[in-house]
Parts: C-alpha cells; sequence; structure tokens
C-alpha cells in the first residue's frame, strides 16, 4: 500500500462512528469488544489489557445530528460533550462495555453523570488525574486511582487483569508512542514531506486500532515518507496549539495549510500521544504509568503545572519545530484552552512571535472567514 | 351582544381578535410592530372596531399578551403569551398536547393539559438564533420576500449545511453559499431544515405528545411546517389562524372575565381568597 | 384600569414587592464591612494574606496562622452586585479573555489590572496563592494566572473528586498531605509553629456558626419560610464561608437563628404573602440581584432551598468540623460535604431531597453561562425533575458576573408563565377539592 | 495608458477603484452586491471605466479583494480586504498606526507597521452586535434614510446606550427605548456609542495608542465617527471615501505587483 493509501484508510476509518470502528476491528478479532474514552489522556494500557479496544470519543457532530444532547447541555457547552452524550442517548454504543472520563474539566466532569444516569447498563468511570504532581503522596494516589479503575474494569469484564498483560500492553503502547514521536520528528525534519491534515488523520485512526495493528501501520508510514518527495512550499511556519480535546474539522487543517501556513508541529491528540518518553516496563506495571503520567507527560491545558509552566512549553515546541508563529485553535467554548490562551499569547508577545486564534466547533461547514484570516495572517509575515 | 379581545404585541408583528360571547371569531387585525409599540396595540385594537363596527364601548374586556403587553394602555389585562398560545392552539385543536410556537425573536415548546393549560414550556435560550427573524435575514439576503421562501425550500433537492443558526451571521452565511453557486431552493432547504431542527430539540424538551399545532408568524411559512414535519415523522395541526393564535387565546381569557363578570361561568368558591377579585 | 380575576385566566395580581431587612442583615453587613476593612488595611500593613476559593475551603488552617483569608469569588460578586463589573470584565477581554470564560474570573483579572489590588485599592497582594480545586477546574486556570499577576507562591490543594460512595484511604491521605504540605508553608511564611490546639478552638466556632446555619435552613421547613433560603442566603454565605471559625461569624449564626425562631413562632414569613415555595439550583444573577428577586417575589414566591448555598459546605445534613479531629474534619469537608466536589448525580438527590423535606412547589434552575460547573448539563436535570419526579421546573438562562447576558423582558416572560401555570395547578386542585 | 483597478467585493457593496501607473486614482464606483459576485463585478468596473472614459481593455491588472474576491474571475490577484484596508489607509494618512474598518457583517481592528502593512488584526467576535448591516436595519425601524442617520446621532442630547451582544436583542431594546418615547436621535447616537465602545475594546486587544483611520461604509456616518473621537480620546481620521479604501489599497498593492513583474521581465 502506498503512503496516500494508508492515509486514505485512516481518513476511512475515522469517518465511522464508534461502533462502526469496532466492527471493523472485529473483523479481523471476532468477538471484540469496545471501550470508549474520553480523548485527553485515558489510561488506555489498562482498557486494553483486558482485552478491550479502547475507541476515542470524538468527532461525530459532523456524522451524527445532534438531536437529543441539545435537551441536556446547554447552547454554550462545547460540542464534544454534545456528542458524546448524544452516541450515548441514541443507544449507537453497542459492543461497548462502558466509558472512561476523567477530570479535564468542569464539562467533561458533568458529562460522566450524565452519561452514567442515561446510560445505565454500561460500566462508566470517571477518574480524577491529579493535578500536583509534586506532593510526597502524588504517587501513592495516582497509583490507587489507577488500580481502582484496574479492580473496577476487571469486575465488570468479569477477568482479571493481570500485570503480565498490563506489562505488553505497556510495550505496545510505547512502541506505539514512540512511532508517532518519530513521525513528528520527521516531519518537523523534511517540511512538505506530511501535511498537517494527513498527520492528524493518521494520529486520529490510532485512537479506534487495536495497537498491535496500529504500530505496524505507523512503522510502514514511516518507511513511505522517507521516500516521498518533500514539497517545502514558500509558507509560513507555524505551530498549531489548543486543540487538544475536541479536534478541529480537517477542513480547517486543511484551510490553515492552503491559505499560505505550514504546520511544523501542533498539540492535536495529544492525549493519546501524552508520553514524552517510554514508560519503564520492569516492575510494577501501574507503577510506572503513575510515575510516567507525573514526571513524563506532554504540558497540557487540562494538568496543572507547579514545576515547569505550560508558557515555556509552547515556546520551547516553537522553537524545536522552527516555527514562525502560533496559530491557537480552542474548541469554542473550550474553557480550559480559552483560559491558557491569554498566558500564551503573553508568552509569544514577549518574544515576538506572532500568533492567530481561530475558534471552531465541529458542525462548522464553510471556513470563508477562517481563510480570509488565515490569508492576511500569512501575508503580514510573507511581504515583510 | 358581548365582545372580548385580545392582543399580542410581538417584538415583529401585533395580532389582534375579536370573539364574541359565543367563542366565535368575529375580527381579527395584523400590523407590524414598528418602532412604537403603543401605537400599535392601539391601533390593532382600533382596527379590530373598525373591522366589524363594534363600537369600543362593546368590548367588554382586553387582555393583552406578547413583549409589549404591558404598553398596551387599554388592556385590562395581561397574560404571557406562553398562556395564550396554549389557550388558543387547544381551543381550535382540542386534542393538541404539545403546541410549537414560532415568532420573530423566539420559539417555544409548550406541553398542553387537557384544557388547554400549560404544563411545561421550553423557549429558545437567551440567544435569539434560529427564529422568524433569521428567516427573515435569509429572505433579505437573497432578495426574497417571506412568503416566497417557504415555497422556494420545498424544490431544494441537496439543502446545504448552515455552520450557525444566528441571525447576525446568517447574511454572510448565505452569501458564501450564494459565491459558491448553490442553488438557492437548496440553500433556503437548508436554512429551514437547520431551524427545524433546533425546534425539534426544544419539543423534545416537554416531549412531543401528538397532537402537535404549530402556532405564531412562521407557521404560515410551508416551507417551515413541511421542515418539521419530516423531521417530527408526523404531520402538523396547522391552522390559518396560525399566525393570531396567541391573539386568540388572550381573547378567550378576556372572554372568561366577560362571562364571569355575567357569572355565567362560576367561579370556583374554594379558591384561596387572594386568587379571585381584589 | 380593572384588574378582576377569574379562575381560568388565573390572571396574576401583583404582590407589592417590599424591601426586606431584618436584624440578619444588618449584622451581616456589619461583619462583613470589619473584614473587608481589615483587607484593606492590610494593603498597606504587613499582614500576611492568602487567595483562596469558597468551594469547600479550609480557611481554619489559614486563621490559624493570623493570615487573612482573600476571596476573589468575593470580589468579584460584590463588582457584580454594584454593577461595576461589566468595565472589568471588557479590561480582561482586552488582553485576551473569551466572551465564553467565566466571568469571575474576568472581573478579578480587570479589577486587578486596574490596580484594584495592592496599596492602591481595596484588596492586598497576597503572599500565598492556596487552590483548592475543590470541584471547579476555573480554579486552576484562575489562580495559575493570579500567581502570575502578582508572581506569588501557589499552593496547590487537589482535592479527589467523589467518584465511589466515600473517599478512598488513600484520597484521605493524599488530601492530608496537602494540607501538611500547607500547614509548612504557612509556618515558613509567617514564622509561627503550627498550633493544633488553635486550630481546634477555631474548629469549634466553625462547628457551632455550621449548627446555627443548619438550624436557619431548618426553619425554612416551617410555612411561611422566615427567609428566603436564596436570595437572603447569601447574607449568610459571607459569615458562614469567609468567616468560619471566628466568635463574630458563630455569634452571628446565633442572633439569625433567634430572629428566625421568633419569626416562626409569630407565623411570619419573609414575604407578605407566601404563595409558592420553590428550590433554586444555580448562582443568582448578581448585576440584576433585586430585578430578579422581584420578579418572584411578585408572585408569593420563596425559595425554601437553594444548591448555591451550599457550595462552601452541606451542613444541613449534619457535617461539623470537629475539635478533636481537627485536620481529618477539614479534609473531609473539602472532600466530601460540599457541593462542588459531587456529581450531578449527587445534586440531583440533593435537590429532590430539598423538594421533598422542604415542601416545595416547583424547581427553579438559573443556567448560568460563566458556570459550566454548576450548569453543564442542567438540561438533563430538568429532565429528570419534570419526567421522572414530576416535579414543575424552570429553566432561566444568564450570568452571574456579565450585565451583558441578563435580558429582562425575556426572564420576566418566563417567570411570569411559569407561575401563571402553577396557579392555574393550584386553582383546579382547590376546584377538585370541593 | 494602463490602468489597474482594485475591486472590493463586500458582502453589502462592491467597490472599484481605478488608478493610474503613477498610482492617481482615476475613477471610482459602488454598487449594492447582490446574488452573483461575477456579474456585480463586472458591473462594477464597467461603471468605473465609464466614469475615467477608458476602455476595459486599457485595465491591464485587476486586483480583487474583499468577501467575494475568489469568486471573481477576471482577476489578477486576489488580496485579503485586511491587507487591502491597511494599504489603502497608509497611503491616505502615512502617519495612521491603526485602522478601524467597519463594513456591512465585520468590524475589524488592524494594527500597522511600517508601510502600512498588517501587523495585527482582531475581528468582531460572533454574537457582537457591531457592524453596518445591523445599522442598517436600525435605520429601517427608526425609519430614517441609512444616509442621514449619522446626521441625526450629531443632534442627540441624552444618548441611550444599547447592552446587547446579540443583533436581535438588541432590536428589542431600541424597541423599548422608543416606547419609552427617547428621540430617535437619542437613539441612533447611543447605538453609536456602543458600537464605537466594542471597536474601542477591538483595538485595544492590539494595545491601541496611536492615531487611527475610520474606514468602511459605516464611517460615512459622522455621527458614528464623532462617537469615535469620544470614546477613543483622540481624533479620528476618515477619509473622503471611506468605503472605497479598501479597493484603494488593492488597487495600489495590484500596481506593485505589476511593477515587479514588469521589473522582473525586463531583467530576463
Ligand atoms: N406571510 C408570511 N409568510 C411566512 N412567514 C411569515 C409571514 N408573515 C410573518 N412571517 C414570519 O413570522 C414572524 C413573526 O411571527 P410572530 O408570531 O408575529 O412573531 P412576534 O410575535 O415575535 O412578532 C416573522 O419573523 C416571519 O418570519
Ligand atoms: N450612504 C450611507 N450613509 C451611511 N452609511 C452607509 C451608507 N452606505 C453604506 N453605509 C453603511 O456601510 C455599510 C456597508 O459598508 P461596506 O464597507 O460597504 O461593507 P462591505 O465592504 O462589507 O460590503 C452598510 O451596512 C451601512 O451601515
Ligand atoms: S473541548 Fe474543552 S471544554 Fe470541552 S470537554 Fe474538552 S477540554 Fe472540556
Ligand atoms: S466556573 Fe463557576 S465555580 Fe468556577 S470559578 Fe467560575 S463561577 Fe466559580
Ligand atoms: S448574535 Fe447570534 S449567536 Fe449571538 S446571541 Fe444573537 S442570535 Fe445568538
Amino acid at each position: 500500500m502506498s503512503f496516500d493509501e494508508i492515509v486514505q484508510q485512516c481518513r476511512d476509518l475515522n469517518e465511522l462512528l464508534p461502533a462502526q470502528a469496532l466492527e471493523q476491528a472485529r473483523q479481523s478479532r471476532p468477538g471484540l469488544e469496545g471501550f470508549a474514552v474520553f480523548p485527553v489522556y485515558a489510561p488506555v494500557e489498562i482498557i486494553h489489557a483486558a482485552g478491550l479496544l479502547p475507541v476515542g470519543l470524538f468527532g461525530v457532530g459532523g456524522k451524527l445530528e445532534i438531536v437529543h444532547a441539545d435537551a441536556r447541555f446547554q447552547s454554550f457547552i462545547c460540542s464534544i460533550a454534545k456528542s458524546a452524550l448524544e452516541l450515548f442517548l441514541r443507544d449507537e454504543m453497542s459492543g461497548f462495555r462502558g466509558a472512561v472520563f476523567s477530570s479535564i474539566c468542569d464539562v467533561a466532569r458533568n458529562l460522566a453523570s450524565l452519561v452514567k444516569r442515561n446510560a445505565p447498563q454500561m460500566f462508566i468511570e470517571y477518574l480524577h488525574l491529579p493535578q500536583n504532581m509534586l506532593n510526597e503522596r502524588s504517587h501513592e494516589y495516582t497509583r490507587a486511582e489507577l488500580d481502582r479503575f484496574r479492580a473496577n474494569l476487571a469486575r465488570h469484564v468479569g477477568r482479571p487483569i493481570p500485570d503480565e498483560s498490563l506489562a505488553t500492553s505497556l510495550k505496545l503502547y510505547n512502541r506505539v508512542r514512540r512511532r508517532l514521536r518519530e513521525l513528528y520528528a520527521f516531519r518537523r525534519e523534511h517540511p512538505g514531506s506530511i501535511t498537517a491534515a494527513e498527520l492528524c488523520t493518521v494520529v486520529q485512526a490510532g485512537s479506534r486500532m487495536m495497537p498491535e495493528d496500529y504500530a505496524p501501520l505507523l512503522e510502514r508510514l514511516l518507511k513511505l515518507a522517507s521516500q516521498r518527495p518533500a514539497h517545502p512550499r514558500d509558507s509560513v511556519d507555524v505551530v498549531i496549539e489548543g486543540a487538544f480535546c475536541e479536534q478541529p474539522p480537517v477542513l480547517l487543517i486543511e484551510t490553515i495549510e492552503a491559505a499560505g501556513c505550514q504546520v511544523r508541529d501542533d498539540d492535536l491528540l495529544i492525549g493519546w500521544r501524552w508520553f514524552r518518553e517510554d514508560v519503564p516496563v520492569n516492575g510494577d506495571a501501574l507503577s510506572s504509568l503513575a510515575t510516567a503520567y507525573l514526571t513524563r507527560s506532554e504540558y497540557s491545558s487540562v494538568r496543572h503545572d507547579g514545576a515547569s509552566p505550560r508558557t515555556d512549553g509552547l515556546l520551547q515546541r516553537v522553537r524545536s519545530a522552527g516555527a514562525q508563529a502560533v496559530i491557537f485553535t480552542p474548541a469554542k467554548f473550550c474553557e480550559p484552552a480559552l483560559f491558557d490562551y491569554v498566558p500564551f499569547i503573553a508568552k509569544l508577545d514577549k518574544h515576538g512571535i506572532p500568533h492567530l486564534k481561530l475558534e471552531f466547533e465541529e458542525k462548522m461547514w464553510t471556513f470563508e472567514a477562517s481563510r480570509t484570516e488565515i490569508e492576511t495572517f500569512a501575508e503580514s509575515m510573507l511581504f515583510e | 351582544m358581548e365582545y372580548a379581545a385580545g392582543i399580542d404585541v410581538g417584538s415583529t408583528q401585533t395580532k389582534a381578535v375579536l370573539v364574541d360571547s359565543a367563542r366565535a371569531i368575529v375580527a381579527r387585525a395584523l400590523i407590524n410592530t414598528g418602532a412604537n409599540v403603543k401605537r400599535a396595540g392601539q391601533a390593532a385594537l382600533d382596527a379590530l372596531s373598525e373591522q366589524n363596527g363594534v363600537p369600543r364601548e362593546q368590548i367588554g374586556f382586553v387582555v393583552g399578551t406578547g413583549y409589549g403587553r404591558y404598553k398596551i394602555e387599554a388592556g385590562n389585562a395581561q397574560v404571557t403569551e406562553i398562556s395564550c398560545h396554549a389557550r388558543g392552539a387547544h381551543f381550535l385543536f382540542p386534542e393538541t398536547r404539545t403546541v410549537i410556537d414560532m415568532g420573530g425573536q423566539d420559539t417555544k415548546a409548550i406541553k398542553v393539559g387537557p384544557e388547554g393549560n400549560v404544563v411545561d414550556f421550553c423557549m429558545n435560550d437567551k440567544c435569539a438564533a434560529g427564529t422568524g427573524r433569521f428567516l427573515a435575514g435569509a429572505a433579505d439576503v437573497l432578495g426574497l420576500t417571506l412568503d416566497e421562501i417557504g415555497a422556494i425550500s420545498l424544490r431544494g433537492t441537496q439543502p446545504i449545511k448552515l455552520t450557525s443558526v444566528c441571525t447576525v451571521f446568517v447574511e454572510s452565511d448565505i452569501l458564501g453559499y450564494v459565491a459558491q453557486r448553490k442553488k438557492i431552493e437548496d440553500i433556503l432547504a437548508g436554512v429551514h431544515q437547520a431551524i427545524a431542527a433546533r425546534t425539534i430539540g426544544l419539543v423534545r424538551r416537554v416531549g412531543m405528545e401528538s397532537e402537535i399545532t404549530f402556532t405564531g408568524g412562521v407557521a404560515r411559512n410551508l416551507g417551515m411546517v413541511r421542515a418539521l414535519e419530516e423531521k417530527l415523522g408526523m404531520p402538523l395541526n396547522v391552522s390559518p389562524e396560525a399566525h393570531f393564535i396567541g391573539a386568540l387565546g388572550a381573547a378567550l381569557y378576556a372572554l372568561d372575565h366577560v362571562l364571569a363578570a355575567r357569572r355565567e361561568v362560576p367561579v370556583p368558591t374554594d379558591v384561596p381568597a387572594e386568587w379571585v377579585d381584589q | 384600569m380593572t384588574t378582576s380575576t377569574t379562575a381560568t385566566s388565573g390572571k396574576h395580581v401583583p404582590l407589592p414587592v417590599r424591601e426586606y431587612r431584618a436584624g440578619v442583615h444588618d449584622q451581616s453587613r456589619d461583619i462583613m464591612t470589619a473584614w473587608m476593612g481589615q483587607l484593606k488595611d492590610a494593603t498597606r500593613g504587613s499582614t500576611p494574606s492568602a487567595y483562596l476559593m469558597i468551594s469547600g475551603n479550609c480557611v481554619e488552617i489559614l486563621r490559624c496562622f493570623d493570615i487573612l483569608p482573600v476571596f476573589p469569588e468575593i470580589n468579584a460578586l460584590q463588582l457584580a452586585i454594584r454593577k461595576k463589573s461589566l468595565p472589568y470584565i471588557l479590561k480582561a477581554e482586552e488582553i485576551g479573555y473569551a466572551s465564553d470564560n467565566c466571568a469571575y474570573v474576568k472581573a478579578d483579572v480587570g479589577f486587578t489590572l486596574s490596580g484594584g489590588v495592592g496599596p492602591e485599592g481595596n484588596i492586598p497582594v497576597p503572599s500565598l496563592i492556596v487552590c483548592n480545586f475543590v470541584g471547579c477546574n476555573v480554579y486552576i486556570k484562575w489562580f495559575e494566572h493570579c500567581a502570575a499577576m502578582f508572581n506569588a507562591p501557589l499552593v496547590m490543594l487537589d482535592i479527589p473528586f467523589i467518584r465511589e460512595d466515600r473517599p478512598s484511604p488513600e484520597d484521605v491521605r493524599y488530601v492530608m498531605a496537602q494540607l501538611d504540605e500547607l500547614i509548612r508553608r504557612c509556618e515558613a511564611l509567617t514564622g509561627r509553629k503550627f498550633d493544633i490546639d488553635r486550630l481546634r478552638e477555631i474548629c469549634r466556632y466553625s462547628a457551632r456558626a455550621e449548627a446555627g446555619w443548619s438550624r436557619c435552613k431548618e426553619l425554612c421547613k416551617h410555612r411561611p419560610a422566615p427567609f428566603d433560603a436564596y436570595f437572603d442566603s447569601i447574607n449568610m454565605m459571607g459569615p458562614i464561608n469567609a468567616l468560619r471559625g471566628t466568635k463574630e461569624a458563630a455569634d452571628f449564626f446565633d442572633t439569625a437563628v433567634a430572629e428566625y425562631e421568633q419569626m416562626v413562632a409569630e407565623g411570619r414569613g419573609v414575604l407578605p404573602e407566601e404563595r409558592f415555595r420553590i428550590v433554586t439550583e444555580g448562582p443568582p444573577p448578581y448585576p440584576y440581584y433585586r430585578n430578579f428577586r422581584n420578579l418572584f417575589e411578585t408572585w408569593g414566591a420563596v425559595a425554601v432551598q437553594s444548591t448555591y448555598s451550599t457550595v462552601g459546605g452541606t451542613w444541613e445534613f449534619g457535617f461539623r468540623h470537629d475539635p478533636d479531629r481537627p485536620l481529618e474534619s477539614i479534609a473531609e469537608q473539602m472532600l466530601v460535604h460540599n457541593l462542588c466536589n459531587r456529581t450531578m448525580t449527587d445534586r440531583y438527590a440533593q435537590i429532590r431531597r430539598y423538594v421533598d423535606e422542604w415542601h416545595a412547589d416547583a424547581l427553579v434552575i438559573h443556567s448560568i453561562k460563566s458556570c459550566r460547573l454548576f450548569s453543564a448539563g442542567q438540561g438533563d436535570m430538568r429532565e429528570y425533575f419534570t419526567r421522572e419526579l414530576g416535579v414543575p421546573t424552570l429553566m432561566l438562562e444568564s450570568d452571574l458576573e456579565d450585565p451583558r447576558y441578563y435580558a429582562e423582558a425575556q426572564m420576566k416572560n418566563r417567570i411570569d408563565a411559569f407561575f401563571e401555570s402553577l396557579q392555574y395547578k393550584r386553582i383546579r386542585e382547590c376546584a377538585a377539592r370541593t | 495608458m494602463e490602468f489597474i483597478a482594485g475591486l472590493d467585493l463586500g458582502a453589502g457593496t462592491t467597490k472599484t477603484v481605478i488608478v493610474d501607473r503613477t498610482g492617481q486614482v482615476v475613477a471610482d464606483s459602488i454598487q449594492r452586491t447582490g446574488a452573483d459576485f461575477q456579474s456585480v463585478g463586472r458591473a462594477s468596473l464597467a461603471a468605473a471605466c465609464e466614469q475615467a472614459g477608458i476602455r476595459a481593455d486599457q485595465v491591464v491588472y485587476i486586483a480583487a479583494t474583499g468577501f467575494g474576491r475568489s469568486n471573481f474571475d477576471d482577476r489578477s490577484i486576489q488580496i485579503t480586504d485586511l491587507t487591502c484596508a491597511a494599504r489603502g489607509a497608509h497611503a491616505l494618512f502615512p502617519d495612521a498606526r491603526f485602522v478601524l474598518d467597519m463594513g456591512a457583517q465585520c468590524t475589524r481592528a488592524i494594527a500597522l507597521r511600517d508601510g502600512g502593512k498588517v501587523r495585527m488584526f482582531r475581528t468582531n467576535e460572533k454574537c457582537a452586535a457591531g457592524s453596518g448591516g445591523f445599522l442598517e436595519r436600525v435605520a429601517r425601524y427608526l425609519e430614517v434614510p441609512l444616509d442621514q442617520l449619522g446626521q441625526i446621532s450629531l443632534e442627540a442630547e441624552n444618548p441611550q446606550p444599547i447592552s446587547s451582544v446579540c443583533a436581535v436583542l438588541a432590536e428589542s431594546e431600541i424597541i423599548n427605548h422608543v416606547s419609552e418615547g427617547r428621540s430617535v436621535a437619542d437613539i441612533v447616537c447611543g447605538v453609536h456609542q456602543s458600537l464605537a465602545d466594542r471597536a474601542l475594546s477591538q483595538l485595544k486587544r492590539l494595545n491601541f495608542d496611536g492615531p487611527v483611520v475610520f474606514i468602511g461604509g459605516v464611517a460615512r456616518q459622522r455621527g458614528m465617527a464623532k462617537a469615535c473621537e469620544e470614546k477613543f480620546g483622540q481624533p479620528v481620521h476618515v477619509p473622503q471615501r471611506p468605503a472605497h479604501v479598501a479597493a484603494f489599497g488593492a488597487a495600489l498593492l495590484g500596481l506593485q505587483r505589476l511593477s515587479r513583474r514588469a521589473t522582473i521581465g525586463a531583467g530576463l
């Protein structure tokens, strides 16, 4: 298969509703069951070790008309929360054993309650991920929280989740994340080799595939990518920031590139890529995972950063990508992203790095207004 | 003969209905509310008496409703349009249990009790997106009149998708589609469907119990009626009086007063003192 | 103009709106003003102060070190109620805050940027920022921004959300360890040793205030209710949340209890005539506080319970700070005994209990655009109460801080229509009895 | 003789400005934008040619800007309206550091850098009643001809501000003012002041501190310019034909491209 064909396959996969994606995975793994996860960090290793396929809950707003969830969530709530709830209200999650949400924001938290009430047949778990990374008890707490999830999940699926399976899953996800880091590094080093739309399509497909299948796919892609002719264009090099949870429509990403920007790095689906380094696999798996969460995570707007400010993280990302500018793409009504925008731009202004903000919703179909803004933004830098 | 009037001073249009003591509609008036709300209320009332030659003195009671209800100088009492639409719709369609009222600046879904009382209701939130004004805006950009757009929308085969149903931004959205050379009928079909989808969300909140009656100015728009019916999967009651139903309900409330004064309708005696005449 | 009424039209005869003030209001104002005076003095003096949030707070620990607690939420609230919030909100939007961000934060940040904090203003620059992350994630952002603006140290108190029936031993240990951390920071700041006996004494005062507050709430079970547990609660929320642990606050509640007990004994209510009893959910629209209250009062509607008044603590269900286990009880309060750290479904249960035990006719939800902690999902709550429990429920939308989201005509329309339907129901019920 | 045209295909109106090879304006035109950008653009161009007394084929370069820029097939280049507005405003007022552009659908604040390039910009948020289209509706409501709105506003004694951010609800507020017997002048002026307030907060996001040029169709309303001066606390430059500034800027940028092309051509 060629690079383009693989990307197309990923695109097709992303177009499916979660239950359809599961159906697809079942073709090679009969009887496989799914488990839904809200996009920003979830312990997918534990889910996988339980023999389930973790599937990301996003991006259905464009495929499924929101008819029930609008009655539960007001107009000022981000679309991902609505579309996630819609799936459960409409009984579109057959084949799924349950879902896990975590303490990323107030909306996600209330969403967990709502899903639990409206889908009583499912196992709905809410994780309180630590916000204090530095306390002496933080590790103990985090490990206990992961262990609680493991125990509850094991009870629910009716089989234990042994340490050995966890270690295997850890290894698999290490491999996946390492490949993703390599793919990102490749794009940074070879601008124009992979478009942002292609990369985010491939990353998103990973949230609906078994890691056993996904890792080889990434490896094939890496090999093919190096044979691909790069098309470095005369454009403005940018970093995309702010869409860590709800994903911007691919059309918006395409518009950014079509309007004269080249994306060198981004935080799209950072919750799936999460660890900056491999999680050690020797010893107690949950303990390693807890340590990694506390010390090896990517910076993110949903995680308090007592030790290293996110603003430095962004600056670092811009520098290492060799970018000139930042495009913020917060989901409309996403408070974590909209709040972080303020310190982020203060930092960028201080360093003279231009930036642009484009809010989006799942249900957007035209990006004319955004296009004008991006073009002007690019023009203002191109004709220095 | 005694008469009672209901005046519905809406954000866009003022509607008035005159009923006689036999509950028959004897006159209606429809004028643009315009900038002067007081004048609109008075003008509508004048139009009523003029139309049927009923002198003003014979109109025993006037109930005001709609946004401008407190601005009607001739109003003897005020009732919200939510109660009035329920009452009016129930009068025309006694089996109705759900009312959808779509006016200029808001859309309401009302759950109606067996006696025409309001059991529950929902309105679009503070944001005025997806209302009659939105349709007016759409008509405006396309250079069409309100009477035309509904029918044209029915011809659409590939409805466009709108990003939002915000009245303020509909114009640029539509212009964008025009620029992409989409067909007018497809654009309008998309516009109607977008509003219908939003409205169904509201209806769901109070529960969809048949029969469903569609009231308010937008009920005159055939395209909207069809779009709603399609999404609901059931037919709607749409009366030729649809636009006047709020005023009709108000007139019926007014008539209660007239009749109660003649003791034709007994006032329940066990009602706590505070509910009865003061 | 005649204003007659018949049963079928159920026309509303507006009740006169009167300015309700009791001794409680004056005393509340006095002790709160005294505290504000301390804040003002601290802007120039050397008294250490710390920022803290209301939800399930641990003000007792700060008090133990004589660190003056400063509550940015109360600052924001006061700006709104004095109708001064908008310019500050705009100021914050100038530096990049979005219109969809919590306006409490924006008003506070705008106020700070305009010089409201510091020697020229009324609020001291905090020596410490204590981020008690109890429920609301915005707290973290808010205090991160404050820490950056003042270049002040931030202590993170990560309070695990209640996701099982009760907190796990690890949850409790984690919280206790963080309280320890806070104590160490306070020791370093003040140069004083932690005195657990002092904390016991403070907790004793807290418990007394809590008992008084609970008793007041309890009295609202009477018909007519002696005070409005939504609107008048605001006057008691200052003392119970911000001044908790002081003798003044404990005494204040003694007065309140006495006053309300007397009203109940005399059969007097807060309104001249109590027609409807409601439970409210969500904070009020502070910029239009009086107008909003009037819309209910003209219908003779009184709130007999409210969830908003329990953001700091749900003491009416029996929890008290415990002088014998001061730190443990503080941890328990932060974890369990407040509205914010509990799930939506727990909140439904709380409201349900209010409706039953406080004999309410209806539920009124005021959905706040700013506050997703409170409002995200209130549509589902409405669904639950109307569909599953048959409790008439009204949902209103505006904002607690930003005056731009309050539309009086729309509010009035909805409230009037709601009470019209309740009134109709009432009349039918009366008629059916004859 | 060869000429360059700048065409601004706006959401409300389409404007054409024709310049000669020295950048002198020789003609301009304005008309309502209809459903078809292509024909409106052509008509607008033809009207300008006629005014200048030149043949269509003498226009050798067409720079299209505005909302419909990419739908006008006769263009030589398309440039966004922000870039054009900045360029045009700079050419007219070389000292200007900021541009405020109020059109039918959008209000935009632009910060300039040297040479009339865009340093930063902010477009109005959704949910902000604050553009020309809103003023048109206000005019219709109050039954005042659009071109008199600006004059009437100057006669206000006690301006009545509007607070709603939603255009639809703002209209209800206006109705309220009317029924309370406020004068038309006071209401219009209140609207202008509220719009100026919002424009100011947009400008402030760009660290507004210097001379500003006010352009776009709304700048034709003198009352609006006055309200801006009051709110901004400094003089506001309004060009003679504020609505044409983006078209003019487009023409100048077109000229620049054409000259560049000529030099490259000569080099070959
Ligand atoms: N002849 C018509 N055909 C279609 N729609 C109409 C017609 N007349 C009015 N409308 C619609 O009705 C709306 C006004 O409805 P109405 O119930 O009078 O609202 P309000 O009470 O808020 O004034 C207008 O905005 C328009 O969309
Ligand atoms: N003669 C006029 N007098 C006053 N205002 C006008 C006049 N013509 C247009 N306007 C205002 O200018 C707006 C159109 O501005 P314009 O810059 O042409 O918009 P666009 O470029 O988006 O088409 C109108 O909405 C109206 O408010
Ligand atoms: S998009 Fe933002 S607000 Fe919405 S669930 Fe995700 S993090 Fe929360
Ligand atoms: S979101 Fe709500 S609880 Fe959180 S800070 Fe804002 S108003 Fe307070
Ligand atoms: S401007 Fe549009 S989106 Fe905003 S409140 Fe009004 S109708 Fe709603």
